[in-house]
């Protein structure tokens, strides 16, 4: 091949790169792949894992059974091994199924556009912000100060560069929006509102629906998709924008990431909306066909002045939970968003026999997590709980100061009662 | 239509809506929900027909400009796939996580030895976060010192993400043009550069595949204004043991993991886009940062400048891993051969179609490269993307189109370092025989895909985006 | 040619043979070897774009009869590749292997369960050595009773492997024909069996899914002859949780964990053909037998009278494994569930059909039915063949043809429970067409598979069964 | 669907079952996936793999890495979803790849033609003895006693009603074939002759070539694949059928099963051989394409009258065979050999300097394996290493009782020297 382009050597097709410039790559020799695969097991050995240990973390994500025909589905190379549909006819299948996931969060959220991933629910939630901004002259967003400190410093971020600022509102007796500080804050001046249902406490709130009520600006829910099995839908309460992690539908906690932004707005917005979305079509012959479409709201076209700069986002993982979906239905969604209450109840009511622990902390509805207040700090807890061979839950300390005695504990359908009883019986035994 | 590509929510759904009665709050209960359960015989082969229809990097060759389609070991994938990387919440005491946190710090210094950079940040999501986080460093940064600059300084062939991250930070943009040479223009940019200026964003080579050779120069006029020199790290793949934007002066950097290390596209994600940094900006990564503490990795968030967050959580970790593997596999030599085959494919390549296409600008070029169907349009009414559609009748898929802007009907060619000579003769051939054929075939082109041309301007119009959609306008039309 | 489906050796290999000296004895160092090394991308699209060219059950109907192509649980496969299967030892000692010694024992006992018989082996590698196994064991256990019975009983309407079974383990065959009916003929059952029978071997319901009624009666005849009564299991997904072997007076069974339980045909294999039996027949069973042992479970290989070994290991475990798994996940209701809804379609299919296609004998069937092309053929030209052809251009995997032989221009078609009424009805309705379509068409198809109508009489001829025969053969013409 | 076929309830369609054999299916209710994955997996964490408790197993069954490629070719559904390719034309893909493999072991074994699997190496054995008794009149099957007692006794088994008797020679000193043994056992009753190089002990014979010349009765030969990418194809020594395990090549061990019978025999002999072949031919339009051929030799056409009764092998892992071997290709496979070889003395040698143990017996080359003669019984060492957390070897005892005081020790590139040493340390302290 060299010869064909008339080089002797490699190196010469370099010979652009300064002498100024060049340096050398100071890592090791590359490795076999049966010994990087012992390697990297053997780093790995030191996670203890959910399965291991058993964890009751969960504030957005979550240890959910992954079905294994979602796994068999995103390891068919033509998906994962494939770019960014920019070439329709070649992808189509991509193209369907990620016109599937847009239509089965429509469905959830009771919205009639969605768009195909951002990064993750914290980013989404970020970009919902910075929509609001384009939707509307406010200059302040309302967000709940029972949030994570991860979420609440993204979206922060997100706002850099709007104008907008960030205020947060506050939470009542029953762990629900308190009323009266957001009727406060609510001026005409208001960009954007943000609710979470459930929220980070775990309530699932009755207020939310009055929100609507209260301002014209734009309102952002953020959701659990699961939960929604349950509950009405964000659309049908008034909301514009609704954001959230479904990383909770089939794909695991990966440490984190990749989790998957959900991302669905109002028909009349879609072109305000930030990142990319699958669209109807037809090809040459008439037949229904797929294709990215509003391309002219993004980076690569519109530039500085895109809705939004993501180019690549989560596709796979928005495949994922389109598969997922598909595979409970809605019967099965609702018996797993059951499932996973009653699996809270239960734990709830466990603790509850403790004395000097109040479970849950507010008397409300659900979902599959809520905070208890221990007698010890919650992080010394945790350091205990570790030694007994579980991982506790979140201490509040971190994201809502006030509340530095509590602990957010998640429980899902992985915990069987023998898991939930043990874990019990640990917290009595210690406390 | 096929049956088997009827959409998936075209089946009922049992009428009236299970109970949820006691779950949720009175009057928030559910009562309808169209999401049909799929039976897993039905659902496999739902989704297998659907991927059928859809060409991937194992399908054949993927010469996608700027995308660096690299093939996607399988073994990082399986190490991708065990419970000690899936079963991990990122809030979990550090005790329990030391494999994951031993992974990240690993690839920390393994991106900082290849891209010259003093501290690394695995949090962004992709390419495109790895960017505006750096832009909100730099606005930090400037910030730490009191001065306002507001301007960002991009070339008019930089990515398109690179403008849009510049501004979503709050920045103005300031557009240069290329040079004759397709580089940077030196004086364009010293025009453009001023106490305004927070930072230029830079790749190299360049998105023609050209390496700017004057890029010192570059960076000392940059940093002589005060101002940062930001890499784009998606070309990385055509310097890795030759140079490094450290060893050219940028400042900061971002890797797309998902291109130069090999992990999945996965049809437009998951990626992974880290940044890196020289010492003097270390303070303000996102934070957690990873730290040694008593013979453990513990994760510290006491960073007052830095800031703070971009991801929900610490990033991108089952593609960090990954990428950390391949790393692994590849060590330093294989990843200087990766970018040696990379560019010496991309010039073959080049070479052979340069009689039936314009490639406008001089030798070499790194790893991709830029032909025009400017003439082709000209003379036969052949736009590139006819030739585009016509190559995926012969199983290839198809180069970026019209980017970069200053190439007209511009086919932007990166075979990566994965071809083999005998596949890259084969695009040659494809590419040159379109280049002859009957205009006629090749503007109806594809014939042999799974479906006609896509009407793109009417998805536009319609703007569907769900089945919901399309259901109430098919109703509102009767 | 499409270039990805030249074969994978029609690649160089380095000259010269690498250096093996001092690795074997002098004298036996081998000095060439035509394997090429294909680099990983390669590989990858070429084993991709082959499997392309495959049909299986998650592409689409798969009505094969006899073959029960059901589909194939994700779940299963995913418990079976983790290394606490994969990784372990046959000759392990038995503490390390009391989960697979448990997963063996339950699965025994499940068979044991759903076919009435009180003991069962999993060594077997498929159907046909399960049924060979049996025959061993006939064998054995008139041996033991000191009675010379040379000659088993068959139907003409058995599987093939049930003739040849009987023949390897050196019996001589009874063919009997079905009576009009379509089932054993008992005056012919009558005057075949003899004391020189060592056993009849049956299926029930038989290969025409039509289930023989007088079963009991046969049982005895046969029992009162002293020989035994073997059932070939491969129907069992007809009668689940309705009957068993056992009620109906069998003495020996085998089981395709591969058809009934659900586990991958994997293109031909690897199946699992446990065997069943009833106590008296015990002893005979293949050794080691697992048995408790201090609170936990052991191999034994003490059983003086064992035939002792078909398979060089302990059988199949990974299949047992995934058919284990499958009836877990079902359970009983859900096994019978199977059966009932594997025969619901079956009828209606059948029903369906038989409008445009002969279905010789009476209703109703169990599992599966057949149908003949006799007509078609003499008033059309259209040969069974033919309208197998023809359904692969509807994306329909053709029956099984000329099987049994006793139906002319047979199709032998089981849906199994898998299929929905909509697929169902696509069969029906691609079969029916066929039916009626222009003859031309339908015996020159197919027109859209991967290749035309292959020439299976040149491949005859020419027994060219590797690269190495089709490359001196090439060298030989020239 | 009933009222279309018209019946009113399910088991009307069993009207046909009599009553007198009607019964219940007394076994559990069902699971959900999620409850089946926990409790199988709760029940195999039972299990010791030799990921955990290194293991020096063999004798037939070898933990070799298995490439990720590997896995993922056979997860793709289109292959392990089919059934036997009895439709060439939507067959076209497991075709190639099993011809592709067939090809292979031609390649491997120096003889033009192959089948496309037998159930394992022993079955394959069995095969080829009764082949040798359809190839020939003699009445006397001549095989090593240096076997496993699995292989012998499946042997005897797949003998019987062929007439032939089973005779066994024996070793030499260095472990080879005993000659003069052998010369007298072979008389003009022959019907075949089977040797196995690498022997059950490990030993590489360099006698075997000399045995083509002792008899014109048919020669076979078993081999481990992996081997013969170091030595001269049995073809060329005059082996008229090569048999052997394949599971070596890129196949886990699964507790023993599937394992891969490969069957390879002079072309002149294909119409006499047991199991399925694929063979080139053409399709409609003169293109190239593959079928199942000589199928008149099968049980589903000759019944009675076939070479075997196989009908399902194990095709797909005959596929993991095909692509581990292009994975590794020749230079590959010659280091992958060369690296157990290298691992089997190092292993060899520093037992060798422990008191008391004779490591190897047999002065000779070997493969991977070796015997080693200890000062306890063998069973009782295994019983000693497993509770310091390791497999032992094979003992000899249950194969070749006279052999009753030996252990054959495998080693393999998934022992890196830490397992070595390790497990040496060990065996030094409790010797
Ligand atoms: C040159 C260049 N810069 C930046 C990006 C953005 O990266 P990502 O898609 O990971 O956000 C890309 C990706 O297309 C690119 O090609
Ligand atoms: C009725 C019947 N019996 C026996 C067998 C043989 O089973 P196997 O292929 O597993 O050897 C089959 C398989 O085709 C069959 O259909």
């Amino acid at each position: 091949m060299m010869e064909h382009i008339g080089i002797g050597f490699e190196d010469e097709l370099f010979k652009d790169v300064p002498e100024e410039v060049r340096c050398h790559l100071p890592l090791p020799r590359g490795m076999s792949e049966k010994d990087v695969v012992a390697e990297v097991g053997r780093i790995l050995a030191k996670n203890r894992h959910a399965g291991e240990v058993p964890s009751f973390l969960g504030a957005g994500c979550y240890d959910h059974y992954v079905p294994a025909a979602v796994d068999h589905v995103i390891s068919r190379s033509e998906f994962y091994t494939s770019y960014t549909p920019y070439q329709p006819e070649v992808s189509q299948g991509m193209l369907q199924a990620l016109f599937e996931y847009q239509s089965h969060i429509s469905e959830l959220t009771g919205l009639d556009a969605a768009n195909c991933s951002m990064y993750d629910g914290a980013t989404a939630l970020g970009e919902a912000a910075r929509m609001c901004a384009r939707l509307n002259d406010g200059n302040v967003f309302l967000a709940p100060r029972a949030i994570t400190r991860e979420k609440l410093s993204v979206l922060r971020n997100y706002l850099t560069g709007t104008g907008v600022e960030l205020e947060l509102y506050g939470w009542d007796d029953d762990g629900g929006v308190d009323l009266e500080d957001l009727e406060r804050r609510v001026t005409g001046d208001l960009c954007g509102l943000y609710a979470e249902n459930p929220n980070l406490f775990g309530v699932i709130d009755a207020r939310v629906p009055v929100l609507r009520g209260m301002t014209d600006a734009p309102l952002v829910m953020g959701v659990n998709p699961l939960a929604l099995a349950l509950m009405r839908p964000p659309g049908d309460m008034g909301a514009d924008i609704v954001v959230g992690d479904g990383q909770c539908l089939g794909s695991p906690m990966n440490y984190g990431g990749p989790g998957l932004g959900v991302f669905a707005c109002r028909q009349e917005h879609v072109r305000k909306m930030p990142g990319r979305v699958i669209g109807l079509t037809e090809d040459s012959h008439g037949e229904q066909a797929f294709c990215m479409t509003l391309q002219t709201r993004e980076q690569h076209i519109r530039r500085g002045r895109a809705t939004s700069n993501i180019c690549t986002n989560v596709a796979l993982v928005a495949v994922a939970a389109a598969v997922f979906l598909s595979y409970h239905g809605r019967d099965g969604l609702v018996e797993l968003a059951k499932e996973n209450i009653d699996r809270g109840r239960r734990l709830m009511d466990l603790i509850s026999d403790i004395d000097n622990v109040q479970s849950p902390v507010f008397e409300n509805y659900h979902f599959n997590e809520f905070l208890v207040e221990l007698p010890v700090k919650p992080e010394k807890m945790n350091g205990i709980l570790s030694k007994r061979g579980f991982q506790g839950g979140l201490p509040m300390s971190a994201h809502v100061p006030e509340m530095g005695d509590c602990m957010l504990l998640t429980t899902t359908e992985m915990h069987d009662d023998t898991v939930q009883d043990s874990f019990v019986s640990v917290l009595k035994e210690v406390l | 239509m096929r049956p088997d590509r009827r959409l998936i929510m075209e089946r009922p759904v049992r009428e009236g809506y299970p109970d949820v009665d006691g779950y949720v709050p009175e009057g928030m209960e559910r009562a309808s929900l169209h999401i049909p359960k799929v039976d897993e015989p039905e659902l496999l082969r739902h989704y297998t027909a659907l991927s059928r229809d859809n060409f991937g990097t194992d399908s054949g060759p993927y010469p996608l400009g700027s995308c660096t389609m690299k093939h996607n070991p399988k073994y990082a994938d399986r190490l991708a796939s065990q419970p000690a990387v899936g079963r991990m919440h990122h809030h979990m005491e550090e005790e329990h996580a030391q494999g994951s946190l031993d992974i990240m710090r690993r690839m920390e210094r393994a991106l900082g030895e290849i891209s010259g950079m003093d501290s690394v940040s695995l949090q962004p999501s992709a390419g495109a976060h790895g960017e505006y986080a750096a832009m909100l460093i730099v606005k930090a940064y400037h910030a730490s010192r009191n001065e306002e600059r507001d301007e960002v300084i991009v070339p008019d062939s930089a990515h398109g993400t690179n403008p849009a991250s510049a501004a979503m930070a709050g920045y103005k943009l300031v557009e240069i043009p290329s040079g004759d040479d397709g580089c940077v223009d030196l004086d364009a940019l010293d025009a453009a550069l001023s106490d305004r200026t927070a930072a230029l964003m830079l790749t190299n080579p360049n998105t023609l595949g050209i390496f700017e050779r004057r890029v010192k120069e570059l960076a000392s006029m940059v940093h002589g204004k005060g101002a940062l020199l930001y890499y784009d790290g998606a070309n990385l793949n055509a310097i890795m043991g030759k140079t490094s934007p450290g060893a050219m002066g940028f400042d900061l950097v971002h890797f797309n993991l998902h291109k130069t290390f090999a992990t999945p596209h996965g049809g437009g994600g998951p990626g992974s886009g880290p940044i890196g940094v020289r010492a003097f900006l270390d303070d303000f990564l996102p934070v957690p940062r990873i730290i040694d503490e008593d013979d453990r990795l513990a994760l510290d968030w006491a960073m007052p400048r830095s800031i703070g967050k971009v991801n929900g959580a610490m990033g991108n970790f089952a593609i960090v891993l990954r990428a950390y593997a391949y790393i692994l596999r590849q060590g330093g030599d294989g990843l200087k051969g990766c970018s040696e085959r990379a560019v010496l494919n991309s010039n073959y390549l080049k070479k052979r179609l340069e009689d039936h296409y314009e490639v406008p600008f001089a030798d070499p070029r790194k790893h991709e490269f830029v032909a025009s169907a400017r003439k082709l349009k000209k003379d036969k009414g052949i736009r590139a993307l006819d030739v585009a559609k016509r190559m995926i009748d012969h199983g290839i898929h198809p180069p970026t189109i019209y980017f970069p802007a200053l190439v007209e009907e511009a086919l932007m060619i990166e075979p990566t370092e994965d071809e083999t000579m005998e596949s890259l003769d084969r695009i040659a051939d494809v590419m040159i025989s379109i280049a002859e054929e009957d205009p006629a075939t090749v503007v109806a082109a594809p014939h042999s895909a799974p479906v006609g041309r896509v009407d793109e301007s009417k998805a536009v119009k319609d703007a569907v985006l769900s089945y919901r959609r399309m259901m109430s306008l098919r109703e509102g039309s009767r």
